[in-house]
């Protein structure tokens, strides 16, 4: 089966172009930012912070993601993202519900309103635009008279902890043996399967030599992290929720049928697929992570503001778009959101630094984000 | 013995059309059962009522397999039931490899998580079954027509049903395509499976059929022994009347040279250093009709892509249309010399679905039928019906959604909008895929009049009978190089074949 | 053509049931101190007797030019206008004047000699009370400036007092502005960012923050508090947020600007149905900057409540309940409940 | 041709039920405010108030409709309503230029962006999203960086009275004479045609019959509007560019092409359509359409600021998909998005004259897009 491994490479190949343009852009944009702001740019630190600041948007791009892939889209996540961080704070202040509980109602929150925007999209054929454009407005005001448009702040130090406290050093490292050890398996599993179902000449070595990579990619993460403070949390659940979204998008019928939905939903539909149960699904996903987003984000500003998360849909689809998703459904790649996330952070975090006036700051991020896609276009052709 | 499968007095209505009209039908195990009729009688119609797609409640009648009263609700029901289909309508997902595609919604998995080996090792099983020579992580939207449909044809015989129902599975289908899915037919025949068996081709419906039902404007006809029927019978019922001879027997007049294309030269967009078209060279006089023949991915697509100015990889050669040298780079610049393209994908490239046929008919000549700026719809009216009436298109009127025609309907619009456009030579790329005999009978007609009226005609076919019948000279293509040309006369069946084998 | 000037039945004294009609067009609800503007407004207009209609245009000019029309065409007797855009608000004040109603800039001032009376706490003056606040405490050191929303008049309004009141320090070299940006639409994630890369730029050593608002307060802090240097930073705010009070009481920030609002909305409601029955006004003459002739103007005093003033300003007013802004601090470090 | 005409009719029909039903949604919106307000809503003074309030977003409404159709999407509009704005108050202020040049300023401001979006889409490849996604940051940047982040004041008399004055009642009767005229004339000359090309069963007095409503829409149009003060002038620029835009959509082989192309642009291309050059056109169109309803805006509240048109961009495109257009492109009407335009604008008007808290607005609003949307799609059932 050489010729099947060969063109597997192939298709790798092609699929990842768009990836490795992208994470060539980042390197561009990194390097520019660290010769400009004197060397700070790329320090443990500025890194750790960076992480941080990418986690909230990235958390969501996931999600946003498999909608998109799915056919549609969510505009409302900004004001979902408002409305889920002011019931927990309410639930901590008033409610007085410990953290757990005020958590969990968050995320209750972002996953019953997703599901209901989905079920409007799905079952009831109203074009996604429509129904999160109304949700875009309808959950700003919710939040705004729940909250008497007032900022509910936050002062419990577990829920504050969330956002902005650290996991230490010694167990960063032990997350790392975990991820490694979980790589090898993987790569060994891999061999093992390609043995039982007849593909016998991958041999042993050459699949370890592949999970290199990603090893030394996962310790130079935990290193550089460690070299600060640790991982910070919102990062930690950042990863965790990417591996989560990868997971599904790669290895399950779950995320299989998104794509096959999003290319063709007909042929989706004529393959016995539940289109519209895998699409309210979907919403769901969304509505949960930004849910755990809300609390991030709430726990990071130590307040939940009704204005909170205005724009976020926008970043949200931007990262996905710029990490080769399209929006025509049936294409994209949790990687590329991810990645995407990233760029659109370092642009704000380089500029931020570097003290630009803000009309400088959207020049430029209008600028770099049209030529990042354009520049990737010309490169596929 | 109960039949395998019993539909009794099926009818169902579309909004305006009765499609079906108390049809029956039924199949045994084991038995190859083929279901023919004219373009729009009502066959695909017949078998979405079988696979679940208009669910029980939406049409009229009962659906018997093993004497069981079975209300689907959902193509997955008719599924768990023993029934496969292989739609007419390519129904894959572009985005999703061919492994992908032939498992979708049957993905070998534990827990919901899938098992990639057993997927792609499944898939490669299948593909060689069907001596598909294709990496199954190649995406289908790589794919040709004829490929997806192997692809769209392994995705039914994954599921390993008892009751297969194939829709014109051959259409793009090479003869020796068309030789490997019939021998797996004959295993699966073997092993009990009953088929229902769509087809304008009859050679191939009188190469399996055991018996053989026929549908006309959606009433059953009659269903008959294969034995009992010859080919000319068929037609009859079909059409309802008699059919002579489906090639015109007409020798042209030929004028002078209507288009010269020398060292024509193509390379694959995504390969720049791969030539799909090599150094190919031809001539075509006004009133002469020049068949290409070749196997699938022989480049004749290409060619003509190339020609037409909407070829997207690097190529080179000259084009001489009238004696001139003329500089194709667009679709445009061709249609202003004089050239027609009637593609060979319709629904991809031939077709805006949802638009009404006047709109698709009117849309390559727009400028000459109303004006420069300016639409005019009683213009654009007159002109789609004459075209209608011309090329006998069957719809409720001009402003039917295309997407609601039968698909030879849909091709006969094709062709339309391409007559709108007054062209002096006219490319047909597979002009008659999924086409019915009468329709055939109709366009090979029409291909003649527009020869004798001084048309130049390029007409790509993968249909051997085809080729031969209707052309004036032959131009054989292999991987991408002519390898042959021959006149009428000299035209067989075995030297054009030998020529398109390399 | 104009439109018409059918004022006769709007202006005067009242309508056809003789109670006064006032428009207070809103620019936007999104501080919770405009929360308060509207309730106090409310109750006083029902403690004086007066019917009152209010409308918010969501910090958008378009849709308050709309809202004023919309007012305008339910005949109030008097308009008072907290605008979104003072420049903008300008043509509001020319329509209404042209229908024969008065209008008073509330809070926010309107860029037009037409408008009949100012009621404000002024502007400018809390740009500058906040820096002269943090360069009392921080004569000498790094200074970050958040300022408000770059499209938001009044931000940059501050902006420019701020700029004003540090310039000489800042040429003198005795204080270093390190940082200054804009938090896009005042959110406090943007001032955690903000304030989070001057961290790292400047290797923590960051004296000040003078922040424009006590949400962009909340965001500096929380940069600030991961790094174990809330409370040794100063930072400055506006608008007494009980968040922001909570914060002044445990000593994480430094101060907030402190605006009675009563007194403002009833002296707004009182004089707006002063102006409608044509009575005379207790005020006095103001001008502006981008304002062709001294208007009429009610100016009000501004306060600057830190930890020290706390039970004396808010607290006395009755702003905020004792247990609320002590809430977070134990019982044993609580000053005495007064 | 009995038969064709009588699909025709059915087709029209069909095609039209998405407007019955908006257009019946409109009406039972007019009528609860009317009665909620105590007979205020439906006056001439605030029906006229109402159209003013719909022209800005009517007219950019009308440009987007063609985007959308032709498949693609701008995001831009509302930072370059800001942009064109600042310029035509920069020309007149700063640098002193007349009425004419400072209007042509600010159009051309438009169509120079729309250009240059649309050869960025078309010729370079790039998502519209992501092309016009750059857009709103970087012309939102460029206007605060002129103007310095300040609102520029214009006091030009003329200038203001493009936003600010009415046509007076006797305009708007010739006006109204040329409309029914115009009607009349394109009804005989439908008769003309379809007997020339003989479809002779259609008499004078049915076709004449046929126009008797559009000429008592005019009547009662221009009758309630000057019982008040006569069409307001962005009224007039708003009817004068939904009628362009129809005659572009509906009657000329541009139009047709933007159709075609939303609908399959590989079809539309070998059909000999030059699909860039009309999607670049498109965008300069909508560019055109931008810098009018800048001037409106600006010359309404006398003043550019560089925070206009915030959110714009959300309005028209919700405007075009309530009245019917397909965010996939090939589907959608001037007429439809005009409509989408006015309930929206209605929903305001009438929650502002209410006196609705803001966040019951936005409540409400959210609910009633997605329900107004939601019953059309099961009434097309
Ligand atoms: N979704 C639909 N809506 C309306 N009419 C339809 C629809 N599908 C099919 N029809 C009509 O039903 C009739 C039968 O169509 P069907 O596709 O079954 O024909 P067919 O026999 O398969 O023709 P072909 O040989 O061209 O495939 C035709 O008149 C067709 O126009
Ligand atoms: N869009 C495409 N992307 C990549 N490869 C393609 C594409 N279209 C066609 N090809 C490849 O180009 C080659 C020739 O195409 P094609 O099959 O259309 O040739 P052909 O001679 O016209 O055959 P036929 O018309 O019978 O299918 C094939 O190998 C095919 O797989
Ligand atoms: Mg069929
Ligand atoms: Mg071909």
């Amino acid at each position: 089966m050489a010729k099947t491994e060969d063109s597997e490479k192939k298709k790798l190949r092609t699929s990842s172009l768009r990836a490795y343009t992208m994470i060539g852009a980042l390197v561009v944009i990194w390097l520019f930012f660290h010769w400009q702001t004197g060397s700070i740019f790329l320090t443990p630190r500025n890194l750790s912070n960076l992480m941080l600041q990418t986690s909230v948007t990235g958390i969501i791009a996931v999600g946003m993601l498999m909608v998109i892939v799915s056919g549609n889209i969510d505009l409302s996540v900004g004001s979902l993202l408002a409305l889920a961080g002011g019931t927990a704070a309410l639930c901590l202040t008033v409610l007085g519900l410990g953290l757990i509980p005020s958590v969990l109602a968050a995320i209750a929150v972002g996953v019953a309103i997703g599901f209901f925007q989905g079920f409007l999209t799905a079952y009831a054929s109203i074009p996604a635009f429509i129904v999160t454009l109304g949700g875009l407005l309808a959950w700003r005001g919710a939040i705004k008279g729940i909250s008497k448009s007032e900022t509910i702040s936050v002062s419990d130090p577990a829920f504050k902890a969330i956002g902005q406290s650290y996991l230490a050093p010694m167990g960063g490292w032990i997350l790392a043996v975990a991820a490694i050890v979980l790589i090898l398996f993987l790569a060994y599993r891999s061999v093992q399967n390609q043995k039982m179902y007849g593909e016998g000449d991958t041999s042993f070595g050459s699949e370890m030599a592949k999970a290199l990579l990603p090893i030394a990619g996962v310790i130079a993460f935990i290193y550089v992290m460690n070299a600060y403070a640790g991982i910070p949390i919102p990062v930690l659940i950042f990863l965790a929720v990417a591996f989560f979204g990868f997971f599904i998008t790669n290895n399950t019928t779950f995320g299989r049928y998104i794509y096959a939905i999003g290319g063709n939903a007909e042929a989706a539909r004529l393959s016995g697929i539940n289109n519209r149960a895998v699409v309210m699904k979907v919403f769901a996903i969304l509505g949960a992570f930004t849910g755990i987003a809300a609390v991030i984000y709430t726990a990071r500003v130590a307040a939940a503001s009704p204005d909170a998360g205005t724009l976020l849909e926008l970043d949200a689809i931007a990262a996905c778009v710029i990490g080769g998703t399209s929006l025509m459904g049936g294409r994209g790649t949790v990687f590329g959101a991810c990645l995407g996330a990233l760029i659109m952070a370092s642009l704000d975090n380089g500029m931020s630094l570097l003290n630009y006036a803000d009309f400088t700051q959207e020049l430029i991020k209008g600028t770099i984000l049209v030529a990042a896609v354009g520049l990737d276009m010309i490169g596929r052709k | 013995m109960t039949p395998l499968l019993e539909m009794k007095d099926i009818t169902k209505e579309f909004p305006g059309v009765k499609a079906l009209d108390e049809v029956n039908l039924d199949l045994h195990e084991g038995e190859f059962h083929a279901l023919v009729g004219e373009n729009g009688a009502g066959k695909s119609t017949l078998m979405k009522v079988l696979s679940g797609v208009y669910p029980y409640g939406n049409y009229k009648g009962d659906i018997l397999i093993n004497g069981e009263i079975q209300k689907f609700q959902t193509i997955r029901e008719a599924e768990n039931a023993g029934i496969a289909i292989i739609f007419q309508e390519l129904s894959l997902v572009k985005e999703l490899t061919i492994a992908e595609n032939i498992f979708l919604g049957r993905e070998p998995s534990n827990l919901g998580v899938i098992n990639w080996h057993k997927m792609y090792q499944d898939a490669a099983k299948l593909l060689k079954d069907l001596n598909l020579d294709i990496n199954p992580s190649t995406e289908v939207g790589d794919l040709g027509i004829g490929q997806q449909q192997l692809v769209e044809i392994a995705k039914a015989l994954s599921q390993d049903a008892k009751l297969l129902v194939l829709d014109e599975p051959t259409a793009a289908l090479t003869e020796s395509e068309v030789e490997t899915l019939f021998e797996i037919l004959r295993k699966l025949k073997d092993r009990g499976v009953g088929m229902i068996y769509i087809s304008h081709k009859l050679d191939e419906v009188f190469e399996m059929s055991d018996r053989i039902t026929v549908l006309r404007d959606g009433q059953t006809v009659g269903t008959h022994h294969a034995a009992e029927l010859d080919k000319d019978k068929v037609i009859s019922l079909m059409v309802g009347r008699e059919v002579g001879d489906i090639f015109p027997e007409v020798s042209h007049e030929f004028g002078e040279v209507a288009m010269e294309v020398r060292n024509l030269t193509a390379f694959e967009p995504d390969h720049p250093d791969k030539k799909l078209v090599d150094n190919v060279s031809f001539k075509v006089r006004k009133g002469e009709v020049l068949g290409i023949a070749g196997l699938m991915g022989a480049g004749r697509s290409e060619l003509l892509a190339t020609i037409f100015g909407a070829w997207r990889g690097n190529h080179s050669g000259e084009v001489y249309v009238e004696g001139k040298k003329v500089d194709i780079r667009s679709p445009k610049d061709a249609i202003d010399v004089g050239i027609g393209f009637v593609t060979e994908d319709r629904k991809r490239y031939g077709l805006i679905l949802d638009q009404t046929i006047l709109d698709n008919s009117t849309l390559a000549g727009l400028k000459d039928i109303s004006g420069r700026f300016l639409t005019s719809r009683p213009k654009e009216l007159s002109a789609t019906t004459e075209v209608m009436e011309k090329l006998n298109v069957k719809a409720p009127s001009a402003m039917t959604e295309t997407g609601t025609l039968s698909g030879g309907n849909q091709q006969k619009v094709v062709i339309g909008k391409w007559l709108l456009t007054n062209p002096k030579i006219l490319f047909l790329d597979e002009p008659t895929r999924g086409i019915d005999v009468g329709a055939k009978q109709e366009i090979y007609a029409e291909i003649n009049l527009l020869a004798e009226e001084g048309l130049a005609i390029v007409m790509v076919s993968s249909e051997l009978p085809e080729v031969l019948g209707v052309s004036d000279r032959i131009l054989v293509l292999h991987e991408g190089r002519a390898t042959g040309e021959f006149s009428k006369e000299e035209a067989t069946p075995e030297n054009v074949m030998a020529a398109a084998t390399g | 053509v104009q439109a018409p000037v059918d004022g006769g039945d709007g202006a005067g004294a009242g309508n056809s049931d003789g109670k006064v009609k006032i428009g207070f067009s809103m620019a936007t609800l999104k501080e919770e101190r405009w929360t308060k503007d509207k309730e106090a407004f409310e109750a006083h207009c029902k403690k004086m007797e007066v019917e009152c209609v209010v409308t918010v245009a969501n910090a958008n000019a378009q849709k308050q030019a709309n809202d004023v029309d919309n007012l305008l065409t339910q005949k109030v007797d008097v308009l008072v206008i907290a605008p979104h855009d003072s420049t903008q608000a300008a043509s509001m004040v020319n329509k209404a004047k042209a229908q024969g109603i008065p209008v008073v800039s509330y809070d926010r001032l309107i860029n037009s000699d037409k408008i009949d009376l100012y009621i404000s706490h002024q502007v400018p003056v809390i740009g500058r009370v906040m820096a002269e606040y943090a360069l009392k405490k921080v004569p000498k050191g790094n200074y970050v400036l958040v300022y408000g929303a770059s499209t938001d008049n009044n931000g940059m309004i501050m902006k420019k007092e701020q700029n004003a009141v540090l310039k000489d320090a800042v040429d003198r070299g005795d204080i270093k502005i390190v940082a200054d940006q804009h938090a896009k639409d005042w959110k406090p994630d943007e001032a955690l960012k903000i304030v989070e890369n001057a961290l790292t730029q400047n290797n923590d050593k960051i004296d000040a923050v003078v922040a424009s608002n006590d949400g962009t307060a909340g965001g500096a802090i929380s940069a600030l508090e991961t790094k174990g240097l809330a409370g040794k930073v100063i930072v400055t705010g506006q608008d007494a947020e009980k968040a922001a009070l909570q914060r002044i009481a445990e000593g994480k920030q430094s101060m907030t600007v402190y605006k009675p609002i009563t007194p403002l909305a009833n002296g707004a409601v009182e004089a707006a149905i002063k102006l409608a029955k044509k009575e005379k006004l207790e005020s006095e003459e103001f001008k502006a900057d981008g304002v062709e002739k001294a208007i009429q103007a009610i100016l009000l005093e501004v306060i600057v409540v830190d930890k020290e003033n706390l039970l004396d300003t808010v607290i006395k007013d009755g702003w905020a309940t004792f247990e609320d802004v002590f809430a977070n601090v134990p019982e044993d470090k609580r000053p005495k409940k007064p």
